[in-house]
């Protein structure tokens, strides 16, 4: 067969709605788009007017599963806009609360949204009977990430502590202690996840296509939350300077817009960040990637889930450094400046790894601390251009297969992204005040 | 040892549905006895709270006479939570009760007295556990008015009670309903305007009223306009209640519990009660 | 009543011996404010801090308790009661917060005794402390600047330094001979201290209430229709910040919670407030304080009026706790004192 | 039999989803014992037919506002599921900023350029309520997860959930919290929002933004005062109020500053 046409209406297990429209004709790819019908929300507009207190509030509101990367995005961007310098002890917690949210994020994609395709179920409810040890590792999991995100974020969903400046308020150590326990814990699960991803490794389709990632790079760090904009392509640029790097466009069929890196589509997310910063990546980290086959640079987007579980090895153990830390100084309210910030006009991007990849927050506040201007660049954003070439080399190898095959690996792509479109609707084109 | 069991004053004990009738759309007729056998011993006017393990509880008042002992009958009214979910009851269904609880209508001081026993719609089922042993000892009291109103004819309750009634030496039953229909040829209009028939031995009166909050006021207009002592006229109060036994605070009527206090007032006390109706 | 004197250092390790053996609670710092919490250590504890947010009340009545539990497979439904009396320490109870207790005790273990509460009270260890008021206190006004019992040992700070201890009752006697070792015998010179202490006390209480507590049930009867009243409903968010924080209120709501498959559940009790809009509301829909002022009008009767009139006492112990919750200052002694300022002029 | 349940998500942030997802230690009660049918954020097998629709998002394009009354022909009992569904939540800031059909037009154009023509139209943000009757509401921004675990076990036994006709400050004073407003003055919601999530904000120290919905009888004058007598500008208590509550301002006529 080397015609199809394939039209696949609100893929399931992603965040979000859109939509996969490909067309071939013997052979020849004639259509091969992603459609994002989620309904726009106009983000950026709604924070026009509003005080620089609330960007947090509004814009951690875009996702419900990345809602701490928007939070320390968010205050990222305003805290550089405002020239406020937050003490070590803030950007440290900050930290480990992003942790527990790429955990808990990678957690939900792997078992919850990649599994089922790996072991043949439509979702992870039948699973729930044919692999119930899987699934109730998979729950444990997800619960301890969650308690890492609450007790630091004070609820799973929206974090509500973390504001510019500081927090409102800060864990128990026995919160602390018991999530230290609990990490400590899970690698074991970590272990049998590993496993259980080798077992159905070779299911991940064998294709290819080389190019440019884009993470943040911070030797000799595998950083996620500061230092420069990586490229594999180019060299790195400062988080404010994004706009030389990223550029933004509207395509008819889609409601998110396209990103673009020098004219042509490039990637954002774990494996971006695995390619550029695989080799700050701790032992343990590196021993899992090696077991599953990542050695080095890898342009299988179907790699992305490895990729996460590589992660979630480094993230788990980046947590259990930080907990140390605090169990060990504490925490000194004197350091927290959340309730003297000082407005202060300015513009400034924050420039954070959160599950999907990089996420830009760029705000420009007036003297009184009224937004002025914001633009937020979201990685499911930054990816879709990405995913569109992917399928215009993917489809051309897959067209012997059945149709129902040919959908199935289509919506398998676009999953191994993890897309969430939600976030990727968010947009609005603001008119900057310069 | 943190959480022992032991008793309580809230554990209810468990009673088996008998029977159940449906007189109106709304409500029904539910006759229980306790599994352990004991009779439940209430004075009239009193009432228990119905517990449904999961729904919760409400005060219902016991509409069966005193003197019956080997059962006892409530009617509900099909309003909310735990009483739809008592609708779905059917006999040999097993639920729990606690009581009875409250004040009594003075039977006894009643005793030789003519009696004018005032009810509004769901006010007639407390009103029977005083009118039944009134009936039943038919002798020991003087003439009797029965005046009932209903909003419409289909909401009459214990129509068959209401014509024996009637045929009893003495006895004038007078009903009335807010809304007429084809079937009805009655009196239309609010329970007061049946006291235009009303003759009674005034000093030598006692009045018991059951009905809806707005009912009160009137029904007492009314008394006061023949003459009827304050201290002859008994009103049994309905306010929200979650405990029956005065600990919940929510039937408080000033200074009194209608749980404890209540929910037969004589009016004498209650009139001095601001909130009272 | 026995009195005895003990030293900062005694007490410590007394506080220490009782952690030992019971869970203890006392007021800690939280924030800029104060709440009674487990102490792990006596240092924690800030036995002298007045207006923790809530009172001591919640260790004996909780915000949320486990009436029954009950089993709903089977034939019928099978229920217990669940009665908890596990011991507990407090400690740093101030006077009004004694005289609370004891105004709960009227009604809880009156009439048909609480059994759910009753097996909190009776163990429940008091150590009072008394304390010097802030500028919402108003006990000397009510009557409950002193109590003379509700307390198992009660601690008078000394300007001397450590603290005058009296024995209140048979298991406080126990207690000070077992724990409070250093407790030594004192005499009419720390009763001398321990009066200064309380007219030094009195002299820092700045409001008052303008008319004997005693007159207050006749001034509220008649102010029913008052306009006071509207003034302040008019402000009034129905928030019922003022009886959750009340250390003499007790009203509460019952709810039943069921397991997902069904098979279990409990009922629990839960403090409710009459100042909240649902309070006095009944199926149908029919409310019987709909207003703002008639709730107003009810919470603040039952205080100095309805209350007083059944059981003899005020139940407000002037700890000064609404006022300080309530957003749009509506309290107890502006209330009462223009209620008597608006009969006087009346009367004039 | 039990009872089938399908999840739809409209205009939001799929949070509230994510909140099911998050009853970790209930879920596989919750699979015992309702079959969830349709929930495309975490299942591919879909359904047509199911008794109960837990609905996430505000109703915000004229698409929206087709499936939600083809979601009510089916199901017997629709749940509005956090605050976009149940108060129109953020989306509607975007009400409080213009409303004709120029303004929506200008957004789209803004948002897409002359290329937006294959897009959906943008009309108002709305709770479903305004569309369709709704016969339950969890509200929030997330949800709460006791109170989404509280209705599921409401709908399994019958009973009608708790309606929450209180303010926030009920929970804050149950959980022993220090007031936000009276020990910093900050500009707390509390008051006049509805309770149910169990006062978390202040518990943590933030203020409560509102996001459950104003109650219905809230004193919203006497708040507004209460907060500019503790320093805040008009316009802040103004800004505030049109956060979580855009749509429940102009649905319940409160006067702003
Ligand atoms: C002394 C007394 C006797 C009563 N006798 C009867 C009777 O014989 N027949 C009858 O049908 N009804 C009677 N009622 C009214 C009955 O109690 C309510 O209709 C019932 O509580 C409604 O409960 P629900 O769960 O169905 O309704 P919901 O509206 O779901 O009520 C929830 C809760 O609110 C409280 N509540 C609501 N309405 C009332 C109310 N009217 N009175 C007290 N508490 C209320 C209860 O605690 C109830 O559990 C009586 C009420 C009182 C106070
Ligand atoms: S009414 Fe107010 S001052 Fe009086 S005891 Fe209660 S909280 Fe304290
Ligand atoms: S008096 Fe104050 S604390 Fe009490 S309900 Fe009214 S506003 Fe709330
Ligand atoms: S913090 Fe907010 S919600 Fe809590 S009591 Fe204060 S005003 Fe009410």
């Amino acid at each position: 067969m080397s015609s199809v046409d394939v039209f696949v209406e609100n893929i399931t297990r992603v965040e979000g709605h859109g939509n996969i429209r490909v067309r071939a004709t013997d052979g020849k790819l004639e259509v091969c788009q992603l459609q994002i019908t989620e309904s726009p929300r106009y983000y950026e507009q709604l924070l026009l007017g509003r005080k620089w207190y609330d960007a947090v509030h509004i814009t951690c509101r875009i996702c419900g599963i990345c809602s701490i990367g928007h939070t320390t995005s968010s205050i990222q961007g305003m805290e550089r806009a405002m020239g406020v310098e937050p003490s070590d002890q803030t950007h440290k917690l900050r930290q480990l609360a992003l942790m527990g949210e790429i955990l808990q994020s990678h957690y939900l994609h792997v078992y919850f949204l990649v599994a089922p395709d790996l072991l043949g179920a439509p979702s992870v409810v039948p699973l729930a009977t044919t692999h119930t040890e899987v699934v109730k590792m998979a729950l444990r999991q997800k619960r301890l990430a969650n308690d890492i995100c609450y007790a630091i974020g004070g609820r799973h969903i929206h974090p509500l502590t973390i504001r510019v400046g500081g927090f409102t308020s800060f864990p128990k150590e026995a919160e602390l202690v018991d999530l230290k326990e609990r990490l400590i814990a899970s690698r074991k699960d970590l272990e049998a996840t590993v496993e259980l991803l080798l077992s159905v490794a070779h299911k991940l389709p064998a294709f290819e296509r080389e190019c440019e990632c884009v993470a943040l790079t911070n030797p000799p760090r595998y950083e996620f939350y500061s230092g420069m904009i990586g490229s594999t392509v180019t060299d790195p640029v400062a988080p404010n300077d994004y706009r030389s790097k990223v550029i933004e466009r509207t395509v008819p069929h889609s409601h998110a817009k396209f990103c673009s890196s020098n004219g042509e589509p490039y990637q954002v997310g774990a494996l971006a960040r695995y390619n550029l910063n695989h080799v700050y990546l701790r032992p343990e980290a590196k021993a899992v990637a090696a077991t599953l086959g990542l050695n080095g640079p890898c342009a299988n987007p179907f790699f992305f889930s490895i990729a996460q579980v590589v992660e979630c090895v480094e993230c788990a153990e980046y947590a259990i450094e930080l907990i140390d830390h605090f169990l060990d100084a504490g925490f000194d309210p004197a350091l927290d400046g959340h309730r003297d910030v000082k407005v202060q006009a300015g513009c400034g991007t924050g420039a954070v790894e959160v599950p999907r990849g990089l996420l830009f927050h760029e705000y420009e506040v007036d003297d009184e601390g009224t937004i002025v201007g914001a633009n937020l660049i979201i990685p499911t954003g930054q990816n879709l251009a990405n995913i569109e070439a992917d399928f215009a080399g993917f489809v051309p190898t897959i067209l012997d297969k059945d149709r129902a095959q040919i959908e199935l690996l289509l919506e398998m792509l676009v999953r191994a992204y993890d897309p969430c479109i939600s976030c990727a609707t968010h947009m609005l084109k603001v008119e900057w005040v310069d | 040892m943190a959480a022992a069991a032991g008793s309580s004053i809230y554990l209810p004990e468990s009673v088996t549905l008998l029977g159940v009738e449906q007189p109106t759309e709304l409500e029904k007729v539910f006759r229980v006895k306790f599994d352990s056998g004991r009779p439940l011993g209430h004075g009239p006017g009193q009432f228990v709270q119905v517990s449904l393990f999961g729904i919760g509880e409400a005060p219902i008042s016991i509409c069966s006479s005193p003197c019956e002992t080997d059962y006892f009958e409530m009617t509900v009214r099909n309003v909310g939570m735990l009483t739809n979910a008592m609708h779905k009851l059917t006999p040999g269904a097993k639920f729990g009760v606690r009581g009875p609880f409250g004040t009594t209508f003075p039977i006894d001081e009643m005793e030789g007295k003519d009696l004018i026993l005032v009810a509004g719609g769901i006010g007639l089922p407390p009103l029977r556990s005083l009118i039944l042993p009134v009936m039943g000892d038919r002798e020991r009291f003087g003439k009797v008015y029965i005046l009932f109103g209903a909003k419409s004819p289909k909401e009459i309750l214990f129509r068959e009670d209401l014509a024996a009634w009637g045929q009893a030496p003495n006895t004038t039953v007078l009903q009335t309903v807010d809304r007429g229909d084809e079937t009805w040829g009655g009196n239309v209009g609010v329970v007061t305007t049946l006291f235009s028939q009303v003759q009674v031995d005034v000093p030598n009166t006692y009045v018991a009223i059951v009905g809806p909050p707005i009912m009160y006021k009137f029904v007492i207009m009314e008394l006061a306009k023949l003459g009827v002592a304050n201290e002859h006229v008994f009103m049994s109060l309905e306010r929200r209640m979650k405990c029956g036994v005065g600990k919940c605070g929510h039937c408080q009527i000033n200074n009194v519990c209608v749980c404890m206090d209540g929910p037969v007032f004589r009016y004498s006390e209650a009139r001095h009660m601001t909130e009272a109706i | 009543m026995e009195l005895y004197r003990i030293d900062e250092k005694g007490l410590a390790e007394a506080m220490a011996r009782l952690i030992a053996e019971y869970r203890v609670v006392a007021p800690v710092e939280k924030g800029p404010r104060h709440v009674f919490d487990d102490i792990q250590d006596w240092s924690e504890a800030r036995p002298l801090a007045v207006g923790t947010v809530l009172p001591p009340k919640k260790f004996v009545f909780p915000q949320r308790e486990t009436l029954l539990r009950f089993q709903l497979t089977g034939e019928a439904p099978q229920a217990e009661a669940v009665v908890d009396d596990t011991p507990v320490v407090l400690a740093g109870v101030h006077p009004c917060d004694i005289t609370g207790l004891r105004c709960i005790d009227h009604t809880l273990a009156g009439r048909y005794f609480d059994e759910h509460y009753g097996a909190r009270r009776m163990n429940a260890i008091i150590l009072g402390f008394d304390c010097m008021p802030d500028g919402h206190c108003f006990c000397s006004s009510v009557g409950s600047l002193k109590v003379e019992s509700g307390f198992d040992l009660f601690f008078t700070p000394l300007q001397v330094g450590g603290y005058a201890v009296r024995v209140g009752t048979q298991r406080g006697r126990k207690l000070l001979e077992d724990y409070f070792t250093a407790a030594a015998p004192a005499g009419v010179y720390e009763e001398s201290l321990e009066e200064d202490f309380r007219k030094r006390k009195a002299a820092a209480i700045r409001l008052s209430i303008d008319a004997p507590v005693g007159d207050l049930p006749g001034i509220y009867q008649q102010a029913m229709r008052s306009k006071v009243w509207e003034k302040w409903a008019e402000v009034c968010f129905s928030c019922g910040s003022c009886n959750l924080v009340c250390p003499t209120c007790y009203c509460f709501d019952v709810q039943d919670r069921v397991s997902l498959d069904g098979a279990e559940g409990r009922r629990e009790r839960v403090w409710d407030s009459c100042m909240l809009a649902e309070f006095a509301e009944v199926a149908g829909g029919h409310n019987f304080r709909p207003t703002p002022s008639a709730r107003l009008i009810h919470r603040h009767n039952r205080k100095f009026n309805y209350q007083q009139d059944r059981y003899g006492e005020p139940h407000c112990t002037g700890c000064g706790r609404c006022a300080r919750a309530c957003l749009v200052h509506i309290d107890m002694v502006t209330i009462a004192n223009e209620l008597i300022a608006e009969q006087r002029g009346e009367a004039s | 039999m039990k009872p089938t349940a399908a999840f739809f998500s409209f205009t939001g942030c799929e949070g509230c989803q994510l909140a099911l997802l998050e009853c970790e230690d209930e879920l596989l009660d919750i699979l015992s014992a309702i079959d969830v049918v349709k929930f495309r954020e975490a299942m591919s097998e879909t359904s047509d037919t199911y008794d109960i629709a837990f609905i996430e998002g505000s109703i915000s394009t004229p698409h929206d506002e087709e499936k939600i009354k083809k979601i009510r022909g089916v199901a017997k009992v629709i749940i509005a599921f956090g605050a976009c569904a149940a108060t129109g939540g953020l989306n509607a800031i975007r009400n409080s900023m213009g409303s004709d059909e120029d303004y929506y037009e200008n957004l789209r154009e803004q948002a897409y350029g002359p290329v937006g023509v294959e897009h959906f139209r943008s009309t108002k943000a709305r709770p479903v309520h305004a569309v369709v009757p709704v016969d339950l509401t969890i509200p929030g921004c997330p949800v709460d997860r006791g109170q989404l675990l509280e209705v599921i076990e409401s709908v399994l036994v019958g009973r009608t959930p708790r309606q929450f006709n209180h303010p926030v400050c009920v929970e804050c004073k149950l959980n022993d919290t220090v007031c936000v407003v009276e020990a910093y003055g900050q500009m707390c919601m509390g008051p006049v929002t509805r309770a149910g999530c169990g006062a978390i904000c202040p518990g943590r120290g933030d203020t409560c933004e509102g996001c459950r919905g104003l109650l219905p009888d809230g004193n919203f004058a006497s708040h507004q005062q209460m907060l500019a007598e503790h320093g805040n500008p008009p316009e802040e208590i103004r800004l505030r109020y049109l956060m979580f509550n855009a749509y429940r301002c102009e649905e319940l006529g409160v006067p702003l500053p």
